[in-house]
């Protein structure tokens, strides 16, 4: 198996855990991931804000240069935003015939084209359809027994694209984490809202949603994340939420494939913990507690 | 003593309860052998000289059970049907024969199992109350 | 308040007599049906007066009551008839003729009622015996001796016990819906008042000489004092009864003596069947039937459906049934079937809201429905 | 395929086909009606509850004239009737030919039990280990692999789910009739085999329904199946039925417990983006399930019901909205909820809704409802292709507003068209029918032996009982002979007791008719343990033995009574067998049509096109009523074309007189025989005799005084602007802004019904206006848009256009006033919440519908009007055209608001129901109808007063009363109100019930 | 065609349900609810839409897109009207159209955002000497974490998006 990998911006600044332990992943599934070379940003929410033109354009750009690479092997992305982005490209200049025509024309400047391109797919659909559940419960060798691990999905790799989930009560995460021996605690946020960049403009918007995550999330031990901006809005602003809350949300935020590295064995700076910003004492006690097993 | 075992008599309508009764039977519900069903085209012919003559020839309660309100085939029957059997209650039961012995209920053609219900109460409140009419020979 | 026009003749019959002379006076009625007394048998009876000088004989006030007129009343007006009539009545046959014209057997097309504070009256053997002995001018005076000691006391004095006890416990002794109401009570001995209970009683008074006067203002005081004395005897008789028939076999020994010669039902106003069921092919049993009965039974009390008669006929005229008595008069072998059949009439009238008689507007409770009543009939 | 054909096959056995098969057979078509269930009745065999009474109500359906040719009894347990042959688990497989002339080939599935031998004894079901979903309840209980499809159903066949059976053969070994035959490696035969039939057949109806959207397969699932309180409108309905899995209680499925808040979703797969039309039926559903959950829990449960607009749109069903809300304390909310979600706190259900002010509310319940749309049924598409009918983009039979001759001999009717409630659907049947019947009319074989069952019959009548009864002894049954037959020796009326072995086999019933036949018995009485197995086979025995069907009995022994008391109640009531020999006079083959517009020139067509007389009766000097001033309707169908052909075809058909300038003065008489008299035009009295009356009076655009109509040119009506849209008085490119405002005068304290058709109106004049004129700014003032059905997608399309539409509430109410510079509209728009001001260059108003007078002349029938002065109908579910005593019926406008398709099915279904009446022989008398003995009659006039169907009427110059035995439906109504049984109901006399009472005791 | 008349058009099939107000986080803090600011739309009150804070609120998390009965693009139409404030640089906007405006400008520059730069952009564009101060708190953080990556990119140049941000405006020019 391989894959066409488009990092994303993030994953190269402020999620670099996420690409780290991605790659770490794959590598110890003996799955290739072939990063797109000269990949552009996606545009992330503010592109389509500025023009949708615009967006668009960014996304087939990338398109455009992964199928020039390997027009057979689907396009991973592990960013949500990204994903959707890159997502939203490919379902609608099948669509929009005139899009399709205008976005030729931008890429012609690069001497740029798509034909025919490669499926755009987010990590989790892979992990989940491509590598399964099965898998990775066969190649753990460090079961997270006792861990209780709260999957959030957020919202785009959900929405608008129904593509591998339920979009409003999404179940996927819950066979891969508990391959990996993680008990997943029933919760409902596990679709909802995280604020994304109104954290940034709108910030007493946005800090109202992750409290309220943070708050049906209390009880387990982490939470697992599949988006570099739902990873940084529910782990960078827990003390001033529980200021808010009255209560204390602190809670430890991983993103899923760190979750699945460190029961495939792989070590804490393989999947690159240091660069968590809510890691609880009590999770880091519980990690040091798992014990490498040679599996059957 | 002999257990009492009332004989109630059942003047069901051909379109609703005469079929509930045909389910209960088919879905085998069973209720008590106690009830003879009589069965009569609709409720509002159910003359009271009927219900007179089964308590008079020695019937321990009388059933008259059709259509919903609103269901009757004949579109208005059982509302006829309400009206004499309230008339029969104020006659009957300045004379011993309480409502419980004399009972109209609306049983449609899918309930089997509320009549099987009914059945089973009705038997069960009258083993209770004993017999109708305790001296027969000299009343009829 | 209706207003109400004052007769004075030289006695209650007088009055009487004088008013319904005067009805054949001012209106196009051609004959008046009105109990006379016959001038050589001396017998009260419902005449059919068409000469204003008969009503002589007239005395609608005597304590005899032979029969319940509505029955007439039915025969005179059932078919077409061009003639206008006029009808004295009780109030009781007023009650049941309103019955009758509900179900048909009588209309009101072409007939002027008149009725009247009724001071009841003897069983009829009693009457028989005791009141309609000697002349006219005694029986006459009999009436007048009855009236004044009945009117005086307020319907509450001695004779009160020996009159018929559908009499004594009726609670509806006083017209309301006459064309032509008579008021006795309250008014100096001899004068009458008239009202009109109808719109056409009202074409009919106005313009009378009579002189108008209010009704004496301690009438309505009394006659709720008669009213309320009446129904606590009716209270007394029908817990007597209910007693005695708090069972099937209480109601069998009721009836023991019955004989199913169904004069009552013959004496009955509203029992208007042309032949009763009892009497058809329905209870026509074949000789093997009798038999199968008494084996199965033991004994078969003969005639049998006695009891099946009598509840039968409850529930044919229990809702219609006016009080007025005559099934006990009727009956040969003095069950007191009245009291029966009035406690049994009131206790299912009043579970309809129905009040027989009272007016023509009501409809009778088994010709109508409604979808949303009674829902505690089913209620088990 | 040579001849012409009198066959007709009717595709489906739900209500619709019911309705259709009845139809033909009572006008003399032999019928096969074919299901692929195993059963009859279709979706409605799971819905017990209609509105408006809440309840049931289908026998209604049943045959009025010639009532013995169809077994009396509750439809849900099946339809017997000697003209239609019924089919089950068969479907059609192909249809070749032509109109009159088609070859249809019908495949039966192959069966593992065998139905003839089936008795239903259960005994497989016992000892079946396969447990599984019951699909009759939705899979909300459980049944075995072999099962009742239908709990109540004749004939009582079990089936075999062989998806799950495990062949384990337990069910095989335990039949005692060896009537199951379990396929396997050394067993390819199976026991009835796929068969295919060919079959001549005249016309074709189809009637297979449709299907209900599935959740799942959508975006939105709303936790439907994975929330288990989450169910569909369906599944709620199996959960309240008495043969539901809760046994008729409600409660929810995840623990039984009762809820205690419910909500309903409404528009779930409807009115969205994959299906843009509206279902039509499911705010009636919804508002008649929440009420029903309201009266049964006492009003203790709370009930809402979110919905996006109340379509709320026949004649009745406003009023059942109004007493919904204000009798049984139902919630009606406007609001679409985002999705259901599962609360882990309560364990309820949340429901995020924003309410009208805007604002965003959480609500919790503990059981919510979808409101399922429709889809097309199954086999739609599959009959489409072998039929040839068309579909339309929805993928639903094409329904043509076809005025002209119809060129095939296939029909859709019912739902498979579209969803349609029952009283629509019936009416559509029955205009399917009609058209086939227009096909077939000619070559119908009428059943004349079966319809006559006198003729031939010895004729018993006078003699005195001679009963013989026939037990029907099973070999492991206890023995009764002996008890039977001494019994029978104590009776003097029974000359002869036979036992017999196991009538239910063929060689038993062989058996018994041969040792019937040797005997002269003039009453037999059958004891079996499963009578309803022999209720078609009378017939049978009736000609086997000579003898009308009146004087044979069955008698079961199956209910646990006595044995005592079964026989000899069976025995007292054979005895007093009989049959009134009074007969009916001869039917009037003539049907009399009051109103020449659209829907009366359509029934008297289609009354004419089957061979029967029609006469229009037209107050106006013209024909067409409304039509002559109609354009088009929303889809495009030219009314003045349809206006000419029609007219056309009235005019030269032989069939068809009429009188224009002519009113009904009088009538007198009864259903099948009425002497009508004519006033026409120069005064002259014409007297018509004719069976049946059907009034097609219609109706008219509602006056109005409101919104300033009269006080400026600016403001119109509908009926205006379509008039001078026609007349081309108006061109929209000169206007600027248009308001159209609905429910004028309408659906309020005054006027309660919605007249159905403004919306669409509406939708038209706008849609057509901003095609003339797209810089037209159109807004359209509603309450409720009622777009249902198809016409959902013009309401879409309106929007698209740029039509704004504002909903004002019955209390803010808009305001016109009109000033020197067109008219100012004010108007509270809801979502803004603000007033908004209007310039317009025009207002239209939507006045609605009031129906033409016809109160003095359905009187003049016997028929009534309801509330709103509209022909009141005797059921409007059931009987949805007819008066209650048979003989009358109306169509069009006269019934209530309807467009005109609407219009032409209803006068359609209208001459069928005329058809049913005039053709029907009535030779023989029904076997339980009234009669009177005069000798004994008072005429006291209680039984014409209690009489429904006016089949009683007093002879005021014989002093008698009469009694119409066609009207007369045998309910006995009037012999329990006759205090001397004067009246009595024959087979129901009163000695006849003493007697069966004795034996009951 | 006027933006906001394609929008309108886009929007014309609203049928005012509400269901996007019942799906939308963040409904509580906007002053005109979803289903309120597309009927503002519908009835062309353009100054009421761009006095509203609904848009700019809007967090894409396509809940409404999900379930519009009309299947409306809403989470678009709110990136359209931020595009359009964006363009006209309305004021009342301008902390976020900026923020997008920045990122964007990150973008044409390298390719790819760089985060401290874009920031950086950001704060300069505002002209609001304390707006740095409330990232602070996580931008201390992440800083901390060595996170923020501040380094050019790698490939100067030819992460370069001139020519695409050129040719996507002509396009967008020419509608």
């Amino acid at each position: 198996m391989n894959y066409t990998y488009y990092p994303g911006c993030s994953l190269s600044g402020s999620a670099m855990e996420y690409d780290v332990s991605t790659r770490a992943v794959f590598e110890r599934l003996g799955i290739t991931l072939t990063e797109i070379d000269d990949w552009n940003c996606c545009g992330a929410t503010a592109a389509e804000a500025v023009s949708s033109l615009l967006g668009s354009a960014l996304g087939a750009r990338n398109l455009a240069l992964a199928e020039s690479m390997d027009p057979s092997s689907d396009i991973l992305v592990p960013c949500s935003a990204c994903y959707l982005n890159l997502k939203k490209v490919e379902m609608e200049r099948r669509e929009d015939p005139e899009l399709a025509k205008n976005l030729d024309t931008i890429l012609g400047e690069e001497d740029l084209a798509i034909n025919n391109p490669p499926r755009v797919r987010h990590l989790l659909d892979v992990l989940v359809n491509d590598i399964t559940a099965d898998t990775l419960l066969q190649k753990t060798t460090r079961p997270l027994t006792g861990l209780r691990v709260v999957p959030y999905y957020g919202c785009q790799c959900l929405r608008p694209y129904a593509v591998f989930d339920d979009p409003e009560a999404p179940t996927s995460m819950d066979g891969l984490l508990r391959a990996c021996g993680a008990e997943v605690v029933e919760w409902e946020m596990g679709a909802r809202c995280c604020g994304a960049s109104n954290m940034s403009t709108k910030p007493e918007t946005a800090k109202k949603l992750v409290q309220k995550i943070l708050m049906d999330a209390r009880g387990a031990d982490a939470i697992a994340t599949v988006c570099p901006m739902c990873q940084l809005n529910l782990e960078g602003f827990q003390k001033a939420i529980s200021r808010d809350a009255g209560t204390d949300l602190s809670i430890s935020v991983l993103y899923l494939p760190q979750l699945i590295g460190l029961a495939l064995g792989l070590d804490q700076g393989e999947v690159k913990l240091d660069k968590n910003l809510a890691l609880m004492p009590g999770f880091m006690e519980k990690l040091l507690g798992f014990d490498i097993v040679i599996p059957h | 003593m002999e257990r009492f075992e009332p004989t109630i008599i059942a003047f069901v309508c051909n379109w609703c309860t005469y079929t509930a009764a045909d389910l209960a039977g088919t879905s085998r519900q069973k209720y008590p052998p106690n009830v003879r069903l009589i069965r009569v085209m609709c409720t509002g012919m159910v003359d009271p000289k009927y219900v007179v003559k089964a308590f008079l020839s020695g019937a321990d309660a009388v059933l008259v059970s059709g259509c919903h309100p609103g269901d009757c085939h004949y579109i208005n029957g059982n509302y006829k049907a309400r009206r004499r059997v309230r008339l029969l209650h104020g006659i009957l039961g300045r004379f011993g024969i309480d409502r419980e012995r004399l009972r109209l209920t609306w049983i449609g053609a899918s309930d089997g199992i509320e009549f099987a219900k009914v059945i089973h109460t009705m038997v069960a409140e009258i083993k209770e109350l004993g017999p109708a009419v305790s001296d027969m020979k000299l009343v009829i | 308040m209706e207003e109400t026009y004052e007769i004075r003749g030289t006695n209650w019959l007088d009055s009487v007599q004088k008013l319904l002379a005067s009805v054949f006076e001012t209106s196009s009625v051609t004959s008046m049906l009105v109990p006379v007394r016959h001038s050589t048998t001396h017998v009260l009876m419902p005449t059919l007066v068409s000469d204003p000088g008969e009503l002589e004989g007239a005395d609608p006030f005597a304590p005899c009551f032979p029969l319940n007129s509505a029955k007439l009343v039915s025969k005179l007006t059932k078919k077409h008839s061009n003639e206008i009539i006029a009808a004295v009545l009780r109030p009781c046959e007023l009650r049941a003729l309103v019955e009758l014209v509900k179900i048909k057997q009588a209309t009101m097309d072409n007939l002027i009622t008149i009725s009247f504070d009724c001071a009841g009256a003897y069983p009829n053997r009693e009457y028989n015996r005791t009141g309609a002995e000697g002349k006219a001018a005694e029986g006459k005076a009999k009436t007048l001796g009855f009236m004044e000691q009945r009117l005086g006391s307020k319907l509450d004095d001695d004779t009160d016990k020996q009159l018929s006890t559908s009499c004594r416990i009726c609670t509806g002794p006083f017209p309301e819906n006459a064309d032509l109401c008579i008021t006795l009570l309250d008014h100096d001995p001899g004068a009458l008042g008239v009202f009109a209970g109808t719109d056409r009683g009202r074409e009919l008074i106005m313009g009378k000489a009579f002189e108008v006067k209010s009704l004496p203002g301690t009438r309505a005081d009394t006659v709720k004092e008669v009213l309320q004395r009446k129904k606590e005897a009716a209270k007394k008789v029908f817990e007597d009864l209910a007693g005695k028939t708090a069972t099937m076999a209480g109601l069998g020994n009721y009836l023991a003596s019955c004989v199913n010669c169904y004069n009552c039902r013959v004496a009955c106003p509203v029992c208007f069947c042309r032949e009763c069921v009892f009497n058809t092919d329905v209870f026509d049993y074949e000789p093997f039937q009798y038999a199968a009965w008494a084996k199965n039974k033991g004994t078969l009390r003969m005639p049998m459906d006695t009891v099946f008669f009598h509840l039968t006929r409850m529930i044919h005229m229990g809702l219609s049934c006016v009080g007025c008595g005559q099934c006990s008069n009727a009956c040969p072998n003095d069950i007191r079937v009245a009291e029966l059949f009035t406690a049994v009439g009131k206790g299912v009238q009043q579970g309809f809201g129905y009040e027989a008689g009272k007016s023509m507007d009501d409809p009778f409770p088994l010709s109508v429905f409604f979808e949303d009543e009674f829902q505690d009939v089913t209620g088990i | 395929m040579g001849e012409k054909q009198g066959r007709a096959l009717v595709v489906g056995a739900g209500i619709s086909g019911i309705r259709s098969a009845l139809d033909l057979a009572e006008t003399g078509c032999d019928v096969t009606l074919i299901d692929a269930a195993p059963h009859m009745g279709g979706v409605l065999s799971k819905l017990e509850y209609q509105f408006p009474s809440d309840g049931c109500g289908m026998c209604r359906l049943l045959p009025m004239a010639d009532r013995d040719t169809c077994l009396q009894a509750c439809l849900r347990k099946g339809l017997v009737h000697g003209g239609i042959d019924l089919m089950l688990s068969t479907t059609l497989k192909g249809l070749e030919g032509e109109a009159g002339k088609y070859r249809a080939i019908l495949e039966t599935e192959p069966s593992i039990i065998d139905p003839k031998l089936c008795t239903g004894c259960n005994r497989c079901s016992e000892v079946c280990p396969v447990t599984i979903p019951d699909p009759f309840n939705q899979g909300l209980s459980t049944t075995k692999a072999v099962h009742l499809p239908v709990p109540h159903a004749i004939p009582n066949i079990y089936t075999i789910d062989m998806d799950h059976c495990t062949l384990c053969g337990e069910c095989e070994t335990v039949c005692p009739f060896g009537a199951i035959y379990l396929p396997g490696e050394d067993r390819l035969e199976l026991k009835i085999p796929r068969t295919l039939v060919e079959m001549d057949v005249g016309a074709v109806v189809l009637a297979c329904g449709i299907d209900y959207y599935d959740p799942l397969s959508g975006v939105n699932t709303f936790g439907y199946k994975a929330l288990k309180d989450v169910v569909s409108n369906i599944e709620l309905e199996r959960i309240l039925s008495g043969t539901g899995p809760f046994n008729g209680s409600l409660k929810r499925p995840s623990d039984g417990q009762v809820p205690s808040r419910m909500a309903w979703i409404q528009c779930v797969g409807s009115r969205d983006l994959e299906f843009p039309a509206c279902s039509s039926v499911c705010c009636m559903i919804a508002l008649k399930e929440a009420v029903l959950v309201r009266k049964r829990s006492r009003q203790t449960i709370e009930t809402v019901i979110y919905y996006m607009d109340m379509r709320c749109f026949s004649k009745e069903f406003e009023a059942y909205r109004r007493r919904a809300e204000n009798e049984y304390g139902v919630i009606l909310k406007r609001a679409r909820p985002h999705s259901v979600r599962y609360d882990r706190n309560t364990g309820g259900l949340s429901l995020y809704i924003t309410d009208d002010s805007g604002i965003r509310v959480d609500e919790m319940f503990d059981m919510v409802v979808l409101s399922l749309g429709q889809r097309p049924g199954k086999s739609v598409k599959e009959l489409a292709e072998i039929t040839g009918i068309g579909l339309n983009p929805l993928g639903f039979f094409e329904d043509p507003l076809s005025g002209e001759g119809d060129k095939t001999g296939v029909f859709a009717a019912g739902s498979a068209s579209g969803l349609k409630d029952i009283g629509e659907s019936v009416i559509h049947s029955s205009s399917a029918s009609a058209m086939a019947l227009k096909v077939i009319h000619g070559a119908r074989s009428p059943h004349d032996e079966e319809r006559e069952p006198l003729n031939g019959f010895r004729d018993v009548s006078t003699q005195v009982p001679d009963i013989g009864v026939i037990l029907c002894q099973c070999a492991n049954g206890p023995d009764i002979e002996p008890q039977v037959k001494s019994m029978g020796a104590s009776d003097v009326h029974v000359s002869g007791v036979m036992a017999m072995d196991r009538i239910c086999t063929r060689e038993g019933w062989d058996g018994m008719l041969e040792t019937l036949a040797e005997k002269t018995f003039n009453r037999i009485l059958v004891l079996a343990c499963t009578p309803q197995l022999f209720l078609d086979k009378k017939a049978a025995i009736s000609k086997a033995v000579n003898l009308d069907p009146a004087y044979i009995d069955f008698a079961d022994l199956g209910k646990g009574e006595p044995l005592a008391a079964t026989v000899k109640m069976g025995l007292a009531r054979i005895r007093y067998a009989d049959r009134l020999n009074s007969r009916a006079s001869a039917m009037v083959p003539t049907v009399l049509v009051v109103g020449g517009g659209l829907g009366g020139m359509t029934a008297a067509l289609s009354v004419a096109d089957t061979g029967f007389e029609a006469i229009i009766v037209e107050k106006e000097s013209r024909l067409g009523g409304n039509l002559v001033w109609l354009e088009k309707d929303i889809t495009g169908n030219d009314f003045g074309r349809l206006l000419d052909n029609t007219c056309r075809r009235v005019e030269k058909h032989p069939g068809i007189r009429v009188f224009t300038n002519a009113v009904v003065e009088d009538s007198r008489g009864g259903p099948g025989n009425y002497t009508t008299s004519l006033k026409t035009c120069d005064n002259d009295s014409k007297i018509i005799d004719h069976g049946a009356v059907i009034l097609a009076t219609g109706g008219r655009e509602a006056e109005t005084s409101a919104y300033g109509y009269g006080t400026s040119d600016a403001v119109m009506t509908h009926r205006e602007v379509e008039q001078a849209l026609k007349a081309g008085t108006m061109d929209p490119v000169n206007l600027n802004v248009v308001v159209m405002i609905q429910c004028v005068d309408s659906r309020n304290d005054s006027r309660e019904y919605c007249s159905r058709i403004c919306c669409k109106s509406s939708l038209k004049h706008a849609l057509e206006m901003k095609r003339l004129n797209p810089e037209l700014d159109v807004y359209v003032l509603y309450r409720e848009m009622m777009s249902y059905g198809f016409s959902e997608t013009y309401f879409k399309e309106a929007r698209e256009k740029g039509v704004i539409f504002i909903r004002y509430s019955q209390e803010l109410q808009p305001e016109v006033l009109s000033g020197t510079d067109g008219v100012m509209v004010k108007v509270h728009e809801p979502i803004l919440d603000r007033t908004l001001e209007i310039r317009s260059d025009l207002v239209v108003l939507a006045t609605g519908i009031l129906p033409s007078v016809i109160k003095p002349l359905a009187a003049l029938f016997d028929a009534r009007v309801d509330d709103y002065s509209f022909f009141k109908a005797a059921d409007s579910k059931w009987r949805p055209v007819d008066a209650v005593n048979g003989g009358v019926f109306a169509c069009g406008l006269a019934l209530g608001p309807r467009d005109a398709k609407e219009s032409v099915a209803s006068a359609r279904a209208a001459a069928m129901g005329a058809l049913r009446l005039i053709s029907s022989k009535s030779a023989g008398v029904s076997l339980v109808t009234a009669g009177i003995k005069p000798s004994l009659c008072t005429l006291c006039e209680r039984c014409i007063d209690s009489c429904v169907y006016g089949a009683r009427t007093l002879d005021s110059d014989a002093g008698k009363i009469r009694i119409d035995p066609v009207a007369c439906q045998g309910c006995g109504s009037c012999a329990a109100v006759c205090t001397n049984s004067a009246s009595f109901l024959n087979n129901y006399l009163d000695q006849q019930m003493f007697e069966i009472i004795d034996a009951a005791i | 065609m006027d933006e906001l008349l394609q929008l309108k058009t886009m929007l014309n099939p609203c049928i005012q349900c509400g269901t996007c107000t019942a799906s939308c986080p963040n409904e509580v803090d906007m002053d005109l609810v979803p289903r309120k600011l597309w009927r503002m739309v519908l009835m062309d009150r353009h100054e009421a839409i761009f006095d509203s804070r609904t848009f700019i609120l809007c967090s894409s998390c396509y809940l409404c897109t999900l379930r519009c009965p009309r299947g409306l693009p809403l989470t678009a139409a709110m990136a359209r009207l931020k595009a359009i404030a964006a363009k006209r640089d309305l004021a009342k906007y301008r902390k976020s159209t900026r923020f997008y405006k920045s990122f964007m400008e990150s973008v044409r520059r390298h390719g790819r955002v760089r985060e401290g730069e874009f920031m950086g952009l950001y704060f300069l564009a505002m002209k609001n000497p304390l707006l740095p101060l409330s990232f602070a708190s996580l931008g201390i953080q992440l800083m901390k974490k060595n996170k923020v990556a501040f380094e050019l990119p790698a490939k100067p140049g030819i992460g370069n998006l001139d020519r695409l941000f050129k040719k996507v405006a002509e396009i967008e020019e020419a509608l």
